[in-house]
């Protein structure tokens, strides 16, 4: 019996399947975090440098995404944005466009942490030697402050490509979605096929998100060694 | 409305694509089999929709809870999605002629049948959000206790682990279900009143409602849904569902 | 957007309010217990106990809490092992959980400069003694401010546990929409009703974090 | 005498309510050094980064070769070019090579001419016996070594004058000389004029023209570097000398 | 002479493959104090370090009151309530008030009668001028005052000896004075034996009795203070001796 429910994985085009809607949820996660880093060193940057009101708006605008869950964000997006605004894409550019607006208030705050902790006497020693601002901003903050990042930014993209586990809520064709396709054409005959494809799912998930977050943790444990 | 423009038939012709939003694990009437082809009753209906427009089908992977709204944001230009017409949903979309009959079944163990809905009291129902079966059980009170699934996957899966003492549906599934899940009996057959389903448009699209309407008829004249009904649904139905208990008379 | 669907559903997410406060409460406590447990094991390098921890926090970290769920309610009782979606829940939640708060905890501890423990060590404490009295106090008043994103993290993780039907806020908010279409409305309550509960928290959470910070380190 | 390089006068300085810097005078000519001096907490750092604009000042003036410093940020970016200064705390850039932290401001600020800095800045390091570490990262060299190739990025901008702010203070003892050597060499051989905060008194001794004595954000003494340290003036500077010579 | 305290044969320690002492022999009498001084990267924290059982040794052996130790955990937990050692980072625990910090040895580790100890840290407190101090956290003290609360919470503990790594070291110039007092008095006064690792070749001067000079992980010098100061043996010692003295 278990047997033939991991023979479905592999029947007709199911493997095949499997993968393509793996790709489609990698391929959003990566749009999302390219638009959303963008983004989000924009907004980090005015955060550091900005009037008040800027810095209060940018502020709302990341409690928002701190206090609404990405699920929710993901069902704003899809129900609000086409009749609201008569926005009209498709699913899985909804999807993009409501994880770039979650990762760029998340990447706004590591990239405006980064920004303010390059110490002090670093912009010191760039101002005695005559820089301006906008020179201390390329040669000075940004380049230290990417080292600063990098973990962070790493972090986020491991959490970005987990969330799109929730595509399936709104109709994206992504793996979990096919997956219950498959699930569904053959449960019935291979009552196992649950289990692994599932399986199947869940082990997809760890291979693509395991490198990430290794890497992350070798950062951050030589950052540690060399102070 | 520039919004309904979007899907008038002229709209769609000059486009060249119908987008056609559907189930995609609602065996038999939408669902994809193991080549990654959506197949199904209502799959069936909607290429030759797209045939008889002389244009593409693109689909739209829905669920029943949103079903209403992938109209209202514009994502699809028309819904075969086991469609229920009721009253409630007549005030925000515009439904076409039935092209099926339906009501609300329960789905229960052989061995413990829930044949009336006083046994239902203190027991646990499975049921899917947005479906005519949902609303059944919301406007009258059975003391059941509901748990909402959002897919159809999710709750015969559940059914199956024994998550609840039973499960409420369009009884044109639940027939397809048992047939394949023999420890379970469609025990109640009807509940309320006899619905018909229905190809949905977004409200106010008179152009794709009017064509819709003479299409159904047409097709409803020439036979095709004995066709569909034989091709699509008798291979997944057990003896004692008849085309004539899901189709509508010529 | 209508004032009277608004009103008209607040009971209604009321009772999903409270589902969604006291299973993130429990979930959340046992995260941490569990996440104590592995940092514990690490921390003391308990043989075999903490590869097995390592793994499992690995797993739990890299896989959506979807996954995990899905796993639990769907695909376990097909081997036998059936629990209720409330429990499916609750071990869902501790289980992701429980790998984030052992990062928290081990990185406090990490934290704790070398420095202090080479002076505990010269007053010649025992390795319980330097756990008591070096590490741990300094350690997790170190681990505050991720322990606080963890929970801000994990409220908002059971949203995702509609998908076994457990009634909280967003099963609701979609049940309803499901219903009677009012995605404007309900989609609101929803937002504010997540604020309703995260706002505070994260009040608190900062003020504890400020408090703890200055009762360890003084700044 | 040579002519006067920098003057300050009636300079006061606040931290919010609370005032650093009292009634600051003095003035620097062309090739002297002088020697700031003054227990910690005194406003030795806060001086000496004023008179490089890192720190605002409330009252007084500041005059550079004659000109009154109007105290905005673009004119002391302008002056900064003329203006060197070494902080205590290594201060390379981690993400720039040694060469890279020496072009830095020749080529982006000055906008010199690439080939002819590099050439110039392998001579000092030459000088400085620096010139292997040339493309080594600041995180593979000692602290001694990092603090000279900090004062070779300050010097290949031509400077006129240059700020010390105890820059041996982070050192360990035996690195303290290799920088101090570079300081001395650049007062007696270069004629370079400098203001240098330390607390190596023998080594203010040896270069110092003048001291300054700083206490409470006021200037107890000035005088000859001489004077200063056979025959103090004050009390204060007096208490101060012994409490330094254990 | 007095009895001896400790003696270390032999002594061969490692960083991985590197081998970063060698061959270290020497032994201090009670109410002896030596100086351990040597360039940066000699080997002085290290050696001071595995006296303590901070760091795991090789080969060799060393004997404490004429028993071998033997280098495990255990006995070295012991051993430690004997040893009282003060680093040059601030280590008081900084979540503990200033006697809390002095407590915790002697009530936790040493299982002593808490109001007997606090008495005698109260009176300790009193001695170096600290007394109102008590009950502040070390945020709020100087890092003179932190060095000398760190010698009073090893003393509290009555160890046979005290260890010293260059507790100086992180101190502004002004402080340096009041934590070199307070030991010189405790070699003076209390007769207590001590190992002072320190880059303060003056003090050293006045307090040790022996030096032990140390280079690339080498003793190189075993001498009395007076000769190793006035006349070096080594020219390694020599040359030291004049990089320290500018
Ligand atoms: N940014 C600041 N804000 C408020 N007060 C400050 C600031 N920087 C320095 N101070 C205060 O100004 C006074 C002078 O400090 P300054 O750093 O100039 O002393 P210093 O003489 O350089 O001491 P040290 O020898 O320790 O370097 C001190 O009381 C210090 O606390
Ligand atoms: N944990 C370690 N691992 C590897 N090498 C080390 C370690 N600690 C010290 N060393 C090396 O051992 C040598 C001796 O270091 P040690 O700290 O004992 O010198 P020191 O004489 O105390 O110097 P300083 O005067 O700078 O304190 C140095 O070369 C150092 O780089
Ligand atoms: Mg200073
Ligand atoms: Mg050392």
């Amino acid at each position: 019996m278990a047997h033939s429910g991991i023979n479905v994985l592999f029947a007709g085009h199911n493997f095949a399947r499997l993968m393509g809607g793996l790709w489609t949820s990698v391929w959003i996660a990566a749009l999302s975090i390219l638009f959303g880093g963008i983004l989000g060193i924009l907004f980090g940057f005015l955060r550091t440098r900005s009037n008040r009101l800027v810095k209060l708006i940018f502020r709302l605008y990341l409690e928002f995404f701190r206090i609404v869950p990405t699920v929710v964000l993901l069902f704003l997006v899809y129900y609000i944005l086409p009749r609201q605004f008569n926005v009209n894409w498709p699913g899985t550019w909804m999807a993009v466009l409501a994880f770039t607006l979650w990762v760029a208030a998340e990447y706004s705050d590591i990239v405006r942490g980064a920004l303010e902790s390059v110490p002090k006497h670093q912009i010191e020693a760039g101002e005695a030697l005559g820089l301006n601002d906008r020179q201390l901003f390329w040669y000075v903050s940004l380049p230290q402050a990417f080292q600063l990042a990098l973990p962070g930014t790493i972090n986020l993209a491991t959490r970005v490509i987990k969330t799109t586990s929730l595509l399936m809520l709104i109709s994206v064709m992504d793996v979990i979605n096919i997956g219950q396709q498959i699930i569904e054409a053959n449960n019935n005959e291979h009552p196992t096929t649950v289990f692994w494809v599932y399986g199947l799912i869940f082990i997809l998930y760890f291979i693509v998100d395991y490198p990430l977050s290794w890497w992350e943790r070798r950062l951050r444990k030589n950052s540690k060694e060399v102070k | 409305q520039a919004a309904a423009n979007q899907s008038s038939v002229a709209a769609i012709k000059k486009r060249g694509v119908i987008r056609i939003a559907v189930f995609g694990d609602l065996k038999p009437y939408g669902w994809v089999n193991q080549d990654g082809k959506r197949v199904g009753y209502d799959v069936y209906l909607a290429r030759q929709i797209g045939k008889d427009l002389g244009v593409k089908v693109k689909f739209v992977q829905v669920n029943a809870n949103n079903r209403v709204d992938t109209l209202n944001s514009n994502k699809a230009d028309l819904v075969l999605a086991n469609f229920t017409v009721t009253k409630e949903r007549k005030q925000i979309v515009d439904f076409a002629k039935p092209y099926m009959k339906v009501s609300v079944g329960v789905v229960s163990k052989k061995s413990h049948p829930i044949t009336k809905l006083s046994q239902l009291k203190g027991k646990k129902l499975i049921i899917n959000k947005g479906t005519t079966a949902e609303n059944y059980f919301t406007q009258h009170q059975t003391g059941v206790t509901q748990l909402k699934f959002d897919s159809k996957t999710q709750q015969f899966n559940a059914l199956k682990h024994g998550r609840a003492q039973a499960l409420a549906d369009d009884n044109s599934y639940l027939y397809a279900w048992v047939k394949n899940n023999p420890s379970y009996t469609v025990s109640i057959k009807h509940l309320g009143a006899q619905q018909s389903i229905s190809p949905a448009v977004k409200k106010g699209n008179k152009s794709l409602l009017n064509w819709t309407n003479k299409e159904i008829t047409k097709l409803n004249k020439n036979g095709f849904f004995e066709k569909d009904f034989n091709q699509e649904l008798k291979p997944y139905f057990g003896k004692e569902v008849k085309a004539n208990d899901i189709i509508l008379e010529k | 957007m209508s004032w009277s669907v608004i009103v008209q559903s607040l009971p209604t997410f009321e009772k999903a309010l409270w589902v969604t406060i006291w299973m993130s409460a429990v979930g959340i406590a046992l995260a941490a217990l569990v996440g104590l447990i592995v940092s514990l094991a690490e921390y003391f390098r308990v043989p075999v106990l903490r590869q097995v921890l390592t793994v499992y926090a690995e797993v739990a970290r890299n896989t959506p809490l979807l996954l995990q769920l899905f796993f639990l309610y769907y695909a376990f009782p097909v081997l036998g092992w059936k629990m209720s979606a409330t429990a499916c829940g609750i071990v869902g939640l501790t289980f992701l959980g429980g790998a984030y708060m052992a990062d928290g905890f081990t990185g406090g501890f990490e934290g704790v400069s070398k420095t202090q423990i080479e002076s505990g060590k010269a007053l010649g404490m025992s390795d319980w003694q330097l756990a008591r009295y070096v590490v741990f106090p300094q350690g997790l008043a170190l681990s505050v401010p991720a322990f606080a994103a963890n929970v801000i993290f994990l409220i908002k993780e059971t949203s995702i546990f509609s998908v076994v039907a457990i009634p909280e806020l967003t099963n609701t908010a979609l049940d309803l929409i499901g219903l009677y279409y009012r995605s404007n409305e309900y989609l609101l309550v929803l937002v504010l009703a997540y604020a309703v509960i995260l706002i505070p928290v994260i009040l608190f959470l900062d003020w504890l974090e400020r408090r703890v910070r200055h009762g360890a380190f003084g700044n | 005498m040579a002519t006067e390089l920098m003057r300050v006068d009636h300079l006061d300085k606040y931290y919010g309510d609370w005032q650093a810097l009292h009634n600051i005078n003095f003035s620097i000519h062309e090739g002297e050094v002088i020697a700031l001096v003054g227990p910690s907490g005194s406003g030795k750092s806060t001086l000496i980064r004023t008179l490089n604009g890192l720190e605002p000042y409330q009252k007084g003036t500041i005059t550079f070769e004659g000109k009154k410093v109007t105290p905005d940020k673009v004119s002391w970016q302008k002056l900064r070019q003329e203006i060197g200064m070494v902080f205590q705390s290594y201060d390379l850039f981690p993400n720039l090579t040694v060469m890279g932290n020496i072009l830095l401001g020749p080529t982006k600020v000055q906008k010199r001419d690439e080939g002819e800095v590099k050439a110039e800045a392998q001579k000092l390091l030459e000088r400085f016996e620096l010139a292997d570490q040339a493309d080594a990262y600041p995180r593979q060299l000692s602290g001694g070594q990092k603090q000279r190739i900090a004062i070779i990025r300050a010097l290949v901008m031509h400077p006129k004058l240059m700020l010390f702010d105890e820059v041996t203070a982070s050192l360990d003892p035996e690195m303290v000389r290799g920088v101090l050597n570079i300081m001395q060499e650049l007062a007696k051989k270069d004629h370079m004029t400098m203001i240098i905060v330390t607390h190596e008194l023998t080594f203010a001794a040896k270069v110092a023209d003048q001291v300054l004595f700083l206490e409470d954000g006021r200037l107890r003494e000035t005088t000859s570097a001489k004077q200063f340290f056979t025959n103090p003036q004050t009390d204060r500077a007096k208490e101060f000398l012994a409490s330094m010579d254990y």
